[in-house]
């Protein structure tokens, strides 16, 4: 994967996390996934007449991340536009305009805020195509900013995946850094399958140094991000960063550590997580979500089906707690770190 | 001010205050409807009779709402968009959808089997409500593109008090979005009366809330709902944003096969409202008018039947489905987890030897 | 567990499995699953004047299944009501009543036409209790008929309790026959914490002979319903009824095969599922749902991480197929069957 | 008809066509309401400089909007209930939530940190519209219950969009519910302007849909919204049933201190709305009526200060939280996995000396 770096940029919310300051190689340029996102958007709807983008606040203020920051002003009221408040109505109308051929983005403004639209994305969005046998598909992309870590208030930090990777019918996939969030973004535009397009807020403002437009691998692949022989550490979104962080320790131990990010919740790679399992022999799960019911168990129970002789210890879990998301000023006892992460590996009998 | 009327419930036009300023339709047009709302009520009985029967999993029947179901239909053109809901069957029908493909669903052969692009009819929709945010959609993206298109949708008493049907009206209105709304008022959803559902004077009364037209007709009236829809139409297409359109009428069936209307209404009441047939008020109307004689009667008559006996010979046949493709259509894309079901799937089907 | 008879009753939707005719012993009442659930709502209204049940058609009509069949004319307009055909203002409205003290039990018609509620229930319903530190607690029983098995159409058999059961703050609870259905039912009522209450579809006609009332093991207890050594078969709902018959049926072939009954899914039982697990060496889940990202990976994931080293194999899942939940003609292939566990099993090497 | 309005911009007596039959609440009245919008203004300053300098997680001002805040507050009784949305936190200081009990959700310290019951003061709700509903539910729960109770709540115009918005009217026409609904029209929901979220000539008009009473007042004559919000009140308490209130008026600050309004708004716009200053209006008012008098204004300027200071003091304190109650709440039931989990983090933050 490309080099990352990260530099500190006032989150929309506050509370953000601070990172150090970009370093960056000449001919490339320092972008934000916040600014990686937006440049998927442009060269989408540029390259792509088809392509609408609608929400909530996404117009003359770019939205709350500033994700579409510029965008009504560059394209204008009938492909970029600000609608009202109401997600249903968001989604349920995105799925109208898929049936005429368009190619809609959409963004929930918080993943909190994309419960409304419940009904619309399961009993419609999901299953218009197998419905209709394939003769009406919704190339629909659903954006939502998940997860915490930036201090948000109550509704505006849950993890949503499991209610999504529950749901068959969706693509659901995340990115962890800048590079990916373009390649992915512009690859779930393209797709003719409702894909959810989950982006963790606390890594809006990380940077790396990347040239667009940039293809990274195809979005249903897992990445290694890091190799190592001891043990596999399997994350997404927000998580990758808490796996490396404790890969670094973990290494300082003489602890070996793969990291494979996943990218695709669903479809899911067992091929690039078995392999990397098989070659470790043990494994955890990061999220941020409850873990209770999660996409974590999915993971767990998945890769122990396939390879359950070739692990010497029970896929653990590092996640949130089984409770709902906490307030601002306790949120960092939620979330998942790398000592909690590598404590957790020490519970195993090596 | 009561319901728009054109044709009086005796089937005599009626007064001008009734009429309130709508225009009688054309002659032909009225043959058409009349034509197009017996094969309906034929085929409608038809499938109600084989639902029982138990050749159809469910069926919700239109009978006594021809006029509701018909007449809009016949006011779109062949561009248009029809996003019918899970009462709209016959309206589907007269949309030119296949019985087959009316009936996949119905039956349980498919969730819908037919090219929605090829008809502009949308698949039927069951979440309340939740389809009309589809066609508010599909008929901005329309108007995005410059397309003189229109979208007509349908719900019913209790599919107005879905939040879906406001969000739908409010996007509609602020996007004016060429789309048309023909809400039928039934008067029950499933068991549940009215006075259960809205403290409403009429739904026509919602549309004031969102700055559209909001007509209150009858709906067992073929002429006057084909007017106001007609007129809500080329309004639409014109660029005068959407109309929304109460239609009062009466569910003389059962909601399916499988309620028991007993429990919550009197036979009292369906006699009244069968007295108000829509199809004998525009029949006594056009023969009395002279355009309608035995001889076009007969020729549609015979028609419905033939309609019936191809609809019972579908139905009476088993279809033949492969289960294998339940994995077919989920995705576009391939998916490794659904090629090894689908596998797997195969492989138990070759050992039962086909059988479950 | 009371012994379990079947007879063969209309199903309110078409193509209902029929079952064996009752014998039922003297002094006992033969009862069907729907029946013991309109007698703890009317038990639970004459005890406890707080208790209020509204919903869609639930009034005159007694509900689509009848499970409420009686209960508007027998305690009248202001306990037991037909309401608006809107289910987030079902829910909604329901917490507002509870916040003023009473115990209202409501009723979403089929469990796809729960979705409209989804923020109700994932942001409020969910959460009042914590949110609030405890001081404002939500009794709210929202019953939901789910999965399939009785030939419904779209939207009528789908098995949502994977989206339930990944969202803290919510107790969920599956009954498998009308013995449990009663005692769980009251006990769900009388909890200060909501409860979304799973009613299997395809049992509501399955009879039992018992008395009234009764009151079985705690609604958050599984139950072992039968014994075996070589493997053990967790399941819940209609599940359960699928994995008795693969014991019957293992029984012939030297196979001992033991059944736990889940009867909660939130909070989870690893107790008795563990006891289980470690005295067979081997597990299976069954169920309905799609497989991936379902509960069942939840039960899987957590049984292997409490009891890897005493597990001879991988745990397996038998469940519905990753797809929307198919037309009632082809719904057939898609449940799990008996025979499609034993065959599972197989698989294992032994 | 424009905006029901008793005191018009110049802090004098509106007309009687103004007024629409409206009285002008007793000097008693509007010296209380007064007294708490000065109060309000002062705690909502202060709390948005606090937010700035990061004391607070974040907060949503209320500067521009005390008459639609405070007015309905003070029209309520005791047993009556209030449900406040993520606009109102003076509306709550108003009903009489100490000031930690209402900022601890915007400090983070926990989502919500009052008795509800002990103020008839519901969580603050963030889900647009989604506390509507709750309202009417308790509302309809009181009624049943035989007591005199009436539950009145607040939406924006953004907010008005949500299908719960719609299900909530809807719900309490129906059952007749004593519920009254006070739209706060500030014009935006955060950056997008009024045309973009809805078509209708006033929110108001929404009521003829649900054929329960809707008023137009002006929202920054505190003397107006009292009046009618009183009106709805007594009616709701009387068994007449709910009311929509739409209160025309302006959010003055940013959205929250995460917003920038320059992106979408002019400074002239803001200027313009500056020059109606609710507060001001009611006390150019009430100086003129001989009622209010230096020393009453200049004691009341008191109050705010200690309140201000006493709110800075409680801000700049950093809260004792303990992160084990997290698990503490989430049930009434004890939950074994909960139980070893607090154990879990127990254990964790001893090994790390209380820190994380
Ligand atoms: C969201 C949702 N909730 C519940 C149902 C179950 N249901 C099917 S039809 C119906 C009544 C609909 O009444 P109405 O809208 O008046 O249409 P009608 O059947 O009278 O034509 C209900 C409640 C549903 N289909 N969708
Ligand atoms: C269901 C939902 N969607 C989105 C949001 C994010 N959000 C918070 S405030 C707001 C605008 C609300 O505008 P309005 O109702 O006019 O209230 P105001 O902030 O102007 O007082 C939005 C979209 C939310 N809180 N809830
Ligand atoms: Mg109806
Ligand atoms: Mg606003």
């Amino acid at each position: 994967m490309t080099m990352l770096e990260e530099n500190l940029v006032p989150s929309p919310t506050p509370g953000t996390v601070t990172e150090r300051p970009p370093q960056q190689p000449a001919g490339t340029k320092a972008l934000t996934m916040a600014a990686a996102l937006n440049a998927a958007l442009r060269d989408a709807l540029t390259e792509d007449p088809d392509v609408v983008v609608f929400g909530e606040d996404i117009g003359a203020l770019g939205g709350v991340f500033r994700v579409t920051d510029g965008l009504a002003a560059e394209f204008g009221d009938g492909r970029v536009w600000d609608c009202p408040a109401a997600e249903s109505g968001i989604v349920g109308t995105a799925i109208g305009m898929a049936e005429y051929g368009m190619r809609p983005v959409v963004e929930m403004q918080f993943d909190a805020f994309a419960y409304p639209a419940f009904q619309q994305i399961a009993s419609h969005l999901a299953k218009m195509g197998s419905r209709t046998k394939g003769r009406m598909r919704l190339p629909v992309v659903v954006r939502i900013p998940y997860a915490g870590g930036i201090g948000g208030v109550e509704h505006h930090s849950d993890s949503s995946e499991a209610y999504w990777t529950a749901t068959p019918g969706l693509t659901v996939v995340t990115p962890s850094n800048p590079s990916d969030a373009y390649s992915m973004l512009r690859e779930a535009i393209a797709s003719d399958d409702p894909v959810i397009f989950l982006e963790p807020k606390s890594r809006y403002w990380a940077s790396e140094s990347v040239e667009l437009p940039v293809h990274t691998l195809p979005m249903t692949k897992a990445r290694v991000v890091r190799t190592g022989e001891d043990v596999t550490l399997i994350a997404y979104g927000s998580g990758v960063k808490v796996a490396l962080e404790a890969a670094e320790a973990g290494a300082a131990e003489d602890l070996s550590v793969e990291v494979v990010d996943l990218r695709s919740l669903s479809p899911f790679d067992d091929e690039t997580v078995c392999a990397s399992v098989r070659k470790t022999g043990r494994a955890a799960v990061i999220h941020e979500a409850a873990g209770f019911g999660s996409f974590g168990a999915e993971v767990a129970a998945r890769v122990t089906e396939r390879e359950f002789f070739s692990l010497e210890a029970p896929i653990l879990r590092i996640t949130g707690f089984d409770i709902p998301f906490p307030a601002a000023k306790l949120e960092q006892y939620n979330l998942p770190s790398a000592e909690r992460v590598l404590a957790a590996l020490d519970t195993w009998v090596w | 001010m009561g319901p728009i009327q054109l044709i009086d419930e005796h089937g005599a036009r009626a007064g001008d205050e009734a009429a309130a300023g709508f225009e009688m339709p054309s002659a032909e047009v009225l043959l058409g409807i009349y034509r197009q709302m017996t094969l309906a009520r034929r085929f409608d009985i038809q499938v109600t009779k084989l639902t029982r029967q138990g050749r159809l999993a469910t069926y919700a029947p239109g009978l006594g709402q021809e006029a509701c179901e018909i007449a809009p239909i016949a006011a779109l053109q062949p561009q248009d968009w029809f996003f019918p809901s899970h009462r709209d069957a016959i309206g589907m029908l007269a949309r030119g959808v296949p019985p087959q493909g009316v009936l996949a669903f119905f039956r349980g052969d498919w969730h819908s089997d037919f090219d929605p692009k090829q008809y502009r009819v949308a698949p039927l929709s069951v979440p309340l409500a939740s389809h009309l945010l589809h066609a508010v959609g599909l008929a901005h993206a329309a108007r995005l593109k410059g397309d003189p298109v229109v979208a007509l949708t349908f719900l019913g008493d209790g599919a107005s008090s879905a939040g879906d049907a406001h969000e739908a009206f409010n996007f509609a209105s602020t996007w004016q979005a060429p789309t048309v709304f023909v809400l039928q008022n039934n008067q029950y959803a499933i068991s549940v009366p009215l006075s259960r559902q809205t403290h409403a004077r009429s739904f026509a009364d919602r549309a004031v809330g969102y700055d559209m037209p909001g007509h209150l007709v009858d709906g067992n009236d073929p002429a006057a709902v084909y007017a106001v829809v007609a007129h809500a139409v080329e309004r639409a297409r014109a660029g005068g944003g959407p109309s929304l359109i109460e239609g009062v009428t009466y569910r003389i069936e059962a909601h399916t096969n499988s309620d028991d209307p007993t429990r919550y209404r009197s036979s009292d009441e369906v006699e009244a409202w069968r007295a108000r047939d829509p199809i004998a008020r525009l029949e006594t109307y056009l023969r009395g008018a002279g355009v309608l004689d035995d001889e076009f009667a007969q020729h549609v008559a015979g028609e419905a039947e033939e309609l019936a006996s191809s609809t019972r010979d579908l139905m009476n046949a088993e279809p033949q489905l492969d289960p294998l493709e339940l994995f077919d259509h989920v995705y576009a894309a391939e998916r490794p987890a659904l090629i090894e079901q689908r596998a797997a799937l195969e492989r138990e089907l070759a050992e039962a030897g086909g059988q479950r």
